[in-house]
């Protein structure tokens, strides 16, 4: 294993920290209003496994409703899962309550998109920092805890004077350190990267990564990293799931998985990034992928991706491929490859 | 007077208050006597000529007002002959006698708001079609008052003995009335709109020669004091019977001039107040006493009459009624002495000697301004400035009521009462005991004062009746300070000029049967009015 | 690897945060935008002044009976007459301002609070609660005001606490449901999830990250309505069933007898009601214009 | 869309029960009764025997989880009762007045209408200059303004300006006649409390009006129209308006519901027989039945107007349909 | 004689916290037919700019103080309301970043299709509307008919933007200004939409402006790149001279900062560290000096012209000779 931690993406360790086994989360579609009847599903994610070793960067892409939120929600315990396991260093999270929740909750922490959503506009800097420190009696005192405060701003790369800053008072990329200092202040295992950096202008984007870079070298921490953004992706993960309409349809370890994707639809995905080079793009041939992403109200029968898929044979409507290793760490859910 | 009364029009009249039902025997509202009353007749009734006199002339009975024979246990009256009903029925004794039966002896379940008051009746029978005798078990001077009550409206015995035509209801007959109008009074029933108003029309075949002057009259609803001013000055009404106040008298006849006449007289109201002796503080004699000597009425009665419907100063019984008590006499009371600052002297002392300096309580007063707010308010003044710490409690009238019965409701309670004709006997038994009267809000009992008060309803000798009635009051008033009669109504009734044929009378319940009523007006307006409303 | 975050920092040093305006500045920006607003400011500062320092801005007891000045007319001694007990009117206005500002104040701060508590709980919690929160919240929404008035008033008698209580029960779900629906929105904000996954309990969210965050909308509507209050209260008072005599309170001057004798006394009805309504203007100007700056949909863009 | 309208009719039972529990225990909760006011209304002399015979024949003795079955099986079973004040049939009582209320609701809408929506356009569109300031302080005068303070003002301004021009002195008729039968009369009378609530309830929506249209405009949908090229007129008028109108429409509904049920203090100045007066005299005079039916009426009427304004809704915003 | 003729231009905001610069004398042209891209970070004036040439800036608190727009021979700024009126939607287009917004919830595709034609050529309904159909198969949007009676809602993202590139192309304008239209799309429909614009503008010989910040889709589609920096353009020429010989340091630290998703991670990212400078507050250097590694003296004192470093290509920098020289020897 420890051919794939290269050592600019740091090391990975071979016990597994979250494992997600048959994960299922479908939405009710309400109608009535006294009696709400459920009408449909949503199914948000429908059945997917996989694992996070300690020290590791997974990466999750696709495209939008494919998934990725729901897929963190259910691990933060932001949402009950309708079937599957998440097991947190071998225990199961999924009827946590109470105290035992909340001690979870300190070791798996988030990171939002939105910088600006995603910090209570009402409340200081320092407070947003220090408040859950305190709820968790990690520094009761209020002088320590402070002290902490501004530490994690410096280690985020924040004056430590914005403590007594309101988030308005700043820009994005200095907010998204707030987040993450947020996060690090529980001193968490694992953290949830919901597109943390993909609201962010380019060069901030680049300072937000090198950041996440170095404190998951500094701070031991594993990522769950979603993103849209495949470029990002291949830069700071380990390995990447491809996930299309609530299913997971090619995991692998990143370079191999952007070198030698399997599945129809990650190449597609690959062939619609533009690369911000015009003498390579001129030569590519631009095979655009047809069609819309269809509701996962209704998905389409068997293999999901196959009303856009040019491989398309007869048995695809029928029979959902199994997802399976074609390689030893190369997983694809497609019969044709 | 030597104006001949002319022919014709309707007269538009605002009335303040609602009407519950159309059977006078239950209700007791102005707000009914004044649509209602002019349907219908009574066996006698207030003088219409002179309704300020306390004489009785007869309407549905012939010559003169029966006197008593047998010992004042028996009246006879002598009926009428040709009167007739809206609907063509002949009137007789026997309706009469079936109209006082039900009032005094009402059938089970059926209301009748009398029935104590003619508690001296024996029995009411019509020797022959024309004559109707009343028997008494005693003499009472109380009787005929009770008689002439303007509630009492004469209904057709077939009526009162109508059979449900569902089958239903057994007393169907006897409940007839509260909801159909069928009458032998100056006018017929045309419409009834709940909540706007009531028509009437000319009855051709009324039974006083000549009469009805007017062709109609229309009684319109207006609940609001302001509205029924201003209707009046912007030509939409012509008359209210119940009284404005001073001042909007003042702003009519300023804005209207000649266009106006205003008729005033003392108003068979009282307005007083008690304290619940049920609480300590009211027990002790000096602080009822005190209290009342509080009270500038002689002042009042000049500077509050500016304002509020009360001015007389007057003691149990109305003043200008045989029964009441003179000035000089009154003047020697608690509370009526001349100099204030005197009375208020001694209030202080009393008060320091009972060790109620400064004591506190609350006025339960009725959410009505005239006269209860505006004389409440003042007189919270009055006993603020002796050193008492007052507040005033105001409630809407149901609870006002309810509380008014509850003697753990109130301190003290603003303790009015309106009678219709002038009978200060009769009325003088809100005064006695708790235990007898039920509507006693002193919550007191004096045992003296129930002797009195029987002996004074079975007096035939009016002398008697008189010293019986002024010790009575003294008692009331004085040495018990068990009420504190504040001043008495004033009523003021400014009204369109072109109105002739109305005179006051000093209850807003009397003299409403608009018979000698007509209206000064051009011709084609008289008309014009008789078309606009009855439509030709 | 402690270089790190000290080098880091080096480079993240020098970023200043575009400097915040001093509050008079901000204060002047305003009044150049919002001179609607500000004009209701200074009216509604002007009242509250009124209401504290009325001791020393009026000539004479407010209860205190004149009977030889009954219904004079405005002059230099009684600068807006007297009424029919001969009191200064003038007096009973400033006097009434309390009574006013009291209910307003007192009955959109209670009103407000247990609105916005009870709002964004159910925005909260949702589902089954929320459903039974709404459908009470119909029924008091369309319950009459005057019978809630006047049951309260009728079984707990007159005065002025009981007038704040008659004002707030209507006012409690009106406030409710405009917080709720703010609630809802603000539920579904990341920091919601982010205070969720920090693991803090219900109350904590509620009350320190979902409430501070209707304020916008809430705010305005507590001006609104004390406003609201104030008109509420002169109304039933009008009716009877508000505050009582001899309290000087602004719609029990324009009751009973004030309206009828109007026109010849216009003083004893006009100032009580010019009060109301300027005082009712004043927080309604102010609450626009808080409008159109609080809330970000309506702000100018800048 | 019929389903959907049948399940919010639905939804009015429970809210009409709670409201029926609410008014029946509010009434019964206030001290005194009908009977007592009937009989002693006027001050005089009470006969105790009378009362407890009316008490008796009100069912007003009876056990009060008794008179509460009794009350709500009668409503749902749409068998209101008869008034306790006046014996006649509260149906028959509220018909009298409801074309009245209905009348000046409608006429008050319309007056609202007319004043408000040109009013607030203007006011968004000139946003920040004199005729903004101008119609805001106009309209938030309109809600300030306590309305039975603008009714004396009314009416005493007609009083006294007829008597200044013409000798005699006017004012609006206290009486009510049907439009069709006497309609000058009629509009003259009602006229004049439509004029008074309607600047209220225009100012409200005119507020509401300039404050939803500023918020359209800010709209993306809106710059797309102007890249269009197109009138600015279009612009407001076909863009802007339609989708700003979904708040006024709420606010109208609101207000039309209130006006129906709630003209409490209006009908009393201007002396209408409306529902609003009947309110307040049921209310004092502590007429349970009438007051239960009318609660119940103002409720039912509140739920309609909302669910018809969530029609219209539909019909004016496509994005929400009711399945 | 180039279609559009940007020179100078500049639009101003005053705000209470001052006047914002969010276009500061930008110059550049657009030949018939042609690609250009404006590039640059958000809130550097990209927006502004294009709303600029339309006049669409919202007045107050924007205004364009100065410049010129030629256009077809005439100057923009000059025409009256009613001939800009005229131009808009008529000659020149605009396509807007947020399709879920830009169109009018309330009405049908159909109407908002037609009502341009309607207004600007005086189509008749029939006209007007079988036009419409027309578009609709143009811009791949199957089942039309239906299509166009249907409201915004009912269409997805990808297909709002086909009916926002329909309206554009309406009255056969001769200009496209697309203000990221696909930034707020996935990317498979983000390729989907781009190609389907970039073969539609060759087709009918439209000229077309494509404001992004991606550079890769820049790289993909446009001839020409304009980069923008803090209200003003730093850098300029064709996409090869900008993506291989950048000679502005900005240019070539957005091209370090970005990974790339065809290439193995080789090392960490370069960013531009800093904050991009607040537009209230230019003085009248160089606005990229604070976060520039090659500052130095010269640049704090006046803002370098944009000059000609190669044929049909310009950067504003005073080190750009030296930039161009080698890398590695002024840093
Ligand atoms: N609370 C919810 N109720 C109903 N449906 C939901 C809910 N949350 C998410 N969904 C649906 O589930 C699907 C997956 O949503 P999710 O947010 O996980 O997607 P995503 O991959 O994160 O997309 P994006 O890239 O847009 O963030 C979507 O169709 C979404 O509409
Ligand atoms: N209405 C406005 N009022 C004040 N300032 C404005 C306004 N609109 C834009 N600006 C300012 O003008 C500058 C340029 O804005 P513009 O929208 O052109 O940026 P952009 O390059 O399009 O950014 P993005 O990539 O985020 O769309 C920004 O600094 C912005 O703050
Ligand atoms: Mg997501
Ligand atoms: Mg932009």
């Amino acid at each position: 294993m420890n051919d794939i931690a290269t050592s600019h993406r740091g090391t990975v360790s071979d016990d597994v920290l979250i494992s997600v086994d048959g994960l299922k989360m479908h939405f009710p579609v309400t109608e009535g209003v006294v009696l709400r009847r459920v009408v449909a599903h949503v199914k948000a994610v429908d059945g997917i496994n996989f694992e996070i070793r300690r020290g590791e960067t997974l990466g999750l892409v696709g495209e939008s409703g494919c998934g990725k939120t729901t897929t963190g929600r259910c691990i933060l315990q932001l949402e009950r899962p309708t079937a599957g396991s998440i097991l947190f260093e071998g225990r199961e999270l999924s009827g946590l309550k109470g105290d035992e929740l909340r001690a979870i909750r300190r070791r798996i922490q988030v990171i939002f998109q939105d910088p600006y959503s995603s910090l209570n506009p009402r409340l200081k800097i320092g407070e947003i920092i220090g408040e859950p420190i305190r709820v968790h009696g990690l520094i009761p005192d209020k002088a320590k805890r402070d002290q902490r405060v501004r530490e994690l701003l410096a280690v985020c790369g924040l004056n430590p004077a914005f403590a007594d800053r309101y988030p308005h008072e700043m820009s994005g990329g200095q907010r998204q350190r707030v987040g993450i200092a947020r996060a690090l202040g529980l001193e968490p295992d694992f953290i949830v990267c919901d597109e943390a950096v993909s609201a962010l202008d380019v060069s901030i984007q680049a300072q937000v990564i090198n950041l996440l870079e170095d404190l998951r070298d500094e701070f031991d921490l594993t990522y769950l990293f979603i993103s849209h953004d495949l470029s990002v992706v291949r830069h700071i993960c380990h390995r990447v799931a491809v996930m299309y309409l609530g299913k997971m349809v090619e995991l692998a370890e990143t370079d191999e998985l952007f070198d030698n994707p399997k599945h129809p639809y990650t190449r597609a995905l690959l062939e619609a990034v533009p690369i911000p080079d015009p003498v390579i793009e001129q030569a590519r041939a631009h095979q655009i992928i047809k069609g819309e992403i269809p509701s996962p109200i209704n998905p389409p029968s068997g293999c999901v991706f196959h009303p856009r898929c040019d491989i398309v044979v007869e048995g695809c409507p029928k029979a959902v491929p199994a997802f399976r290793e074609v390689k030893p760490g190369h997983w694809v859910a497609c019969t044709e490859v | 007077s030597a104006e001949e009364p002319k022919q014709g029009g309707v007269l538009r009249i605002v009335v303040g208050s609602k009407i519950p039902s159309y059977d006078g025997h239950r209700e007791s509202t102005f707000g009914m006597i004044h649509p209602i009353r002019p349907f219908y007749s009574l066996l006698i009734r207030v003088n219409p000529d002179d309704p300020q006199s306390s004489n009785f002339i007869c309407d549905l009975c012939e010559g003169d007002v029966p006197t008593a024979t047998n010992d004042g246990k028996t009246y006879t009256f002598k009926i009428r002959q040709g009167a007739e009903f809206h609907d063509g029925t002949p009137l007789t004794a026997h309706d009469i006698v079936a109209t006082y039966n039900k009032i005094v002896f009402p059938p089970e379940g059926i209301l009748s708001n009398r029935v104590s008051r003619f508690a001296m009746v024996e029995k009411i029978s019509a020797p022959d079609d024309f004559t109707v005798q009343f028997d008494l078990k005693y003499a009472s001077p109380g009787f005929m008052p009770m008689v002439a009550t303007p509630f009492n409206f004469v209904y057709a015995k077939k009526d009162l003995e109508r059979v449900d035509p569902e089958g239903k209801d057994p007393q169907y007959g006897m409940k007839w009335h509260q909801n159909n109008i069928n009458g032998t009074g100056a006018f017929s029933f045309v419409e009834h709109q709940p909540g706007s108003h009531v028509l009437g029309k000319r009855h051709e075949k009324y039974h006083h020669e000549g009469k009805p002057y007017l062709d109609g009259f229309k009684a319109i609803s207006a609940p609001k004091m302001s509205v029924r001013i201003q209707a009046i000055r912007g030509g939409r009404a012509d008359i209210e019977f119940r009284g404005f106040p001073p001042k909007s008298r003042d702003d009519l006849v300023k804005a209207l001039g000649d266009d106006i006449t205003v008729q005033e007289s003392a108003w068979n109201c009282t307005f007083g107040y008690a304290g619940n002796q049920t609480k300590p503080l009211f027990q002790d004699k000096r602080v009822r006493q005190a209290m009342t000597l509080a009270l500038d009425r002689w002042g009042a009665s000049n500077y509050l009459s500016k304002i509020a419907i009360v001015k007389t100063v007057g003691g149990l019984a109305l003043p200008g009624h045989p029964l009441a008590t003179d000035e000089a006499t009154l003047k020697t009371y608690y509370g009526y002495w001349p100099d204030i600052e005197k009375s208020r002297e001694k209030a202080r002392e009393l008060l320091k000697e009972a060790g109620a300096e400064g004591a506190s309580f609350k006025i339960w007063n009725r959410a009505v301004d005239q006269p209860y707010k505006v004389v409440g308010t003042w007189m919270l003044d009055q006993w603020k400035q002796v050193g008492l710490n007052v507040e005033q409690v105001v409630v809407p009238t149901g609870p006002w009521y309810a509380g008014l019965r509850d003697p753990d409701a109130f301190d003290v309670a603003i303790w009015p009462s309106c009678q219709s004709v002038v009978n200060p006997i009769v009325d003088a038994g809100a005064w006695i005991s708790k235990e007898r009267a039920a509507d006693n809000r002193g919550y007191y009992t004096d045992p003296v004062l129930d002797e009195w008060y029987d002996q004074m309803n079975r007096e035939g000798d009016p002398a008697k009746q008189a010293e019986l009635y002024r010790k009575f009051e003294k008692r009331v008033l004085h040495d018990e300070a068990h009420f504190g009669q504040v001043l008495w109504w004033h009523k003021i009734n400014p009204h369109r000029s072109f109105v002739k044929g109305w005179k006051i009378a000093p209850s807003h319940y009397l003299n409403q049967s608009l018979d000698q009523v007509w209206l000064d007006v051009p011709d084609e307006e008289r008309k014009q009015r008789t078309m606009d409303e009855l439509g030709g | 690897m402690a270089t790190l975050s000290e080098g880091r920092l080096a480079v993240a040093m020098f970023e200043e945060p575009a400097a915040l305006k001093p509050w008079h500045v901000k204060l002047r920006d305003m009044a150049r935008k919002q001179p609607v607003g500000v004009a209701g400011a200074i009216i509604v500062v002007l009242m509250v002044l009124m209401a504290i320092f009325a001791d020393i801005v009026t000539p004479y007891d407010p209860l205190l009976n004149s009977y030889e000045y009954m219904l004079a007319p405005p002059d230099g001694n009684y600068i807006f007459g007297t009424d029919m007990l001969g009191r200064d009117v003038y007096s009973r206005i400033v006097y009434g301002a309390r009574t006013a500002l009291f209910v307003g104040f007192a009955s959109a701060a209670v009103g407000g609070i247990l609105g916005l508590i009870l709002g964004v709980s159910s925005a909260y919690f949702g589902g089954l609660f929320d459903l039974i929160f709404q459908r009470v919240m119909d029924v008091f929404m369309a319950f009459p005001l005057v019978i809630m008035a006047l049951a309260v008033v009728s079984i707990l008698g007159t005065g002025t606490e009981n007038v704040i209580l008659a004002i707030i029960v209507p006012f409690v779900p009106r406030c409710a449901r405009v917080v709720r629906s703010s609630a809802l929105q603000i539920r579904e904000i990341p920091y919601i999830d982010a205070a969720k996954a920090c693991g803090f309990g219900h109350a904590r969210i509620i009350l320190r990250h979902m409430a501070p965050n209707v304020m916008a909308p809430f705010l305005i509507m507590i001006t609104a309505f004390v406003g609201q209050a104030i008109l509420t209260e002169a109304s039933l008072s009008y009716l009877g069933l508000g505050v009582q005599e001899p309290t000087p309170a602004w719609g029990l001057m324009l009751q009973g007898g004030a309206e009828e004798f109007a026109e010849s006394a216009p003083w004893v009805a006009v100032f009580p009601g010019l009060a109301i309504t300027l005082a009712v203007f004043g927080f309604n100007l102010f609450g626009d214009a808080l409008r159109d700056v609080l809330d970000p949909r309506l702000r100018s863009s800048q | 869309m019929y389903k959907y309208v049948i399940k919010r009719l639905l939804l009015l039972i429970p809210t009409l029960f709670g409201a029926a529990v609410l008014v029946f225990l509010l009434l019964r909760a206030v001290p005194g009764d009908v009977c007592q006011l009937r009989l002693g209304g006027g001050g005089e002399w009470i006969d105790p025997v009378a009362l407890e015979q009316c008490k008796i024949q009100l069912g007003l003795n009876d056990p009060l989880h008794l008179q509460l079955v009794d009350f709500l099986a009668s409503f749902f079973t749409f068998n209101f009762g008869e008034s306790m004040w006046t014996g006649r049939p509260v149906a028959f009582e509220i018909g009298l007045r409801f074309e009245l209320s209905l009348q000046i609701a409608i006429m008050a809408t319309l007056v609202s209408i007319i004043v408000a929506i040109p009013l607030g356009t203007i006011s968004a569109i000139k946003q920040n200059t004199w005729i903004d300031y101008l119609v805001r302080t106009i309209s938030i005068a309109g809600i300030a303004i306590p309305s039975f303070w603008l009714g004396i003002i009314i009416i005493l301004g007609l009083l006294i300006t007829t008597q200044a021009w013409t000798g005699t002195p006017w004012m609006p008729p206290i009486d009510y006649r049907p439009l069709w039968e006497d309609p000058g009369y009629n509009l003259s009378m009602l006229i004049w409390p439509a004029v008074a609530t309607g600047y209220r309830y225009s100012a409200v929506a005119t507020r509401m009006t300039r404050s939803a249209l500023l918020e359209v405009l800010r709209e993306d949908y809106v710059r797309t129209a102007r890249a269009k090229g197109l009138l600015e007129k279009m612009i407001i008028n076909r863009h802007a308006l339609r989708n700003s109108l979904l708040p006024v429409v709420t606010i109208i509904g609101i207000e039309f519901a209130f006006l129906m049920g709630g003209l409490v203090v209006t009908e009393q100045v201007f002396n209408l027989n409306g529902i609003g007066k009947l309110f307040v005299e049921s209310v004092t005079n502590q007429d349970y039945v009438m007051t239960q039916s009318l609660v119940m009426l103002v409720v039912t009427i509140f739920v309609l107007v909302n669910l018809v304004v969530d029609i219209l809704y539909a019909v004016l915003d496509p994005r929400i349909r009711y399945s | 004689m180039a279609l559009l003729e940007i020179d100078e231009l500049k639009t101003q905001f005053f705000t209470s916290a001052g006047t914002v610069l969010a276009v500061d004398g930008i110059s550049y042209t657009v030949e018939e037919g042609e690609t250009v891209a404006v590039v640059g970070e958000s809130g550097c004036g990209k927006s502004v700019s294009a709303l600029s040439i339309l006049r669409l800036v919202a007045d107050p608190p924007g205004r364009i103080v100065g410049g010129r727009i030629g256009f077809m021979g005439r100057n923009l700024l000059e025409l009256s309301d009613r001939e800009i009126r005229e131009v808009r939607g008529r000659h020149i287009g605009i396509i807007f970043q947020e399709p879920m917004t830009s169109l009018n919830p309330v009405l049908s595709i159909g109407t908002q299709l037609t009502e341009t034609v309607v207004h600007h050529l005086g189509y008749s309904e029939q006209k007007a509307a079988s036009r419409a159909l027309e578009l609709m198969e143009m811009v791949g949007i199957s089942d039309p008919p239906r299509r166009l009676e249907q409201y915004p809602h009912h269409l997805s993202g990808g297909m709002r933007q086909r009916v926002m590139i329909a309206m554009a192309l309406a009255c056969e304008p001769k200009l496209i200004i697309a203000d990221e239209p696909t930034t707020a799309l996935d990317v498979t429909i983000q390729a989907q939409i781009l190609e389907l614009m970039k073969n539609l503008t060759r087709e009918l010989g439209v000229a077309m402006i494509i404001i992004t910040h991606n550079l890769g889709v820049v790289a993909r589609y446009a001839d020409r790149v304009n980069v923008m920096y803090a209200g003003k353009i730093i850098e300029t020429g064709t996409a090869e001279d900008v993506y291989h010989r950048p000679r502005h340091p900005y240019t070539l630290a957005l091209l370090n900062s970005v990974p790339r998703v065809d290439q193995q991670r080789s090392a960490k990212l370069d960013p531009v560290e800093g904050q991009p400078p607040d537009l209230t507050r230019l003085d009248g250097s160089c606005s990229f000096r604070p976060r520039c590694r090659f500052a130095q003296e010269e640049c704090a004192q006046a803002f370098p012209e944009l000059a000609y470093v190669g044929d049909g290509h310009r950067a504003a920098c005073f080190r750009s000779q030296e930039i161009a020289a080698g890398l590695e020897q002024v840093a």
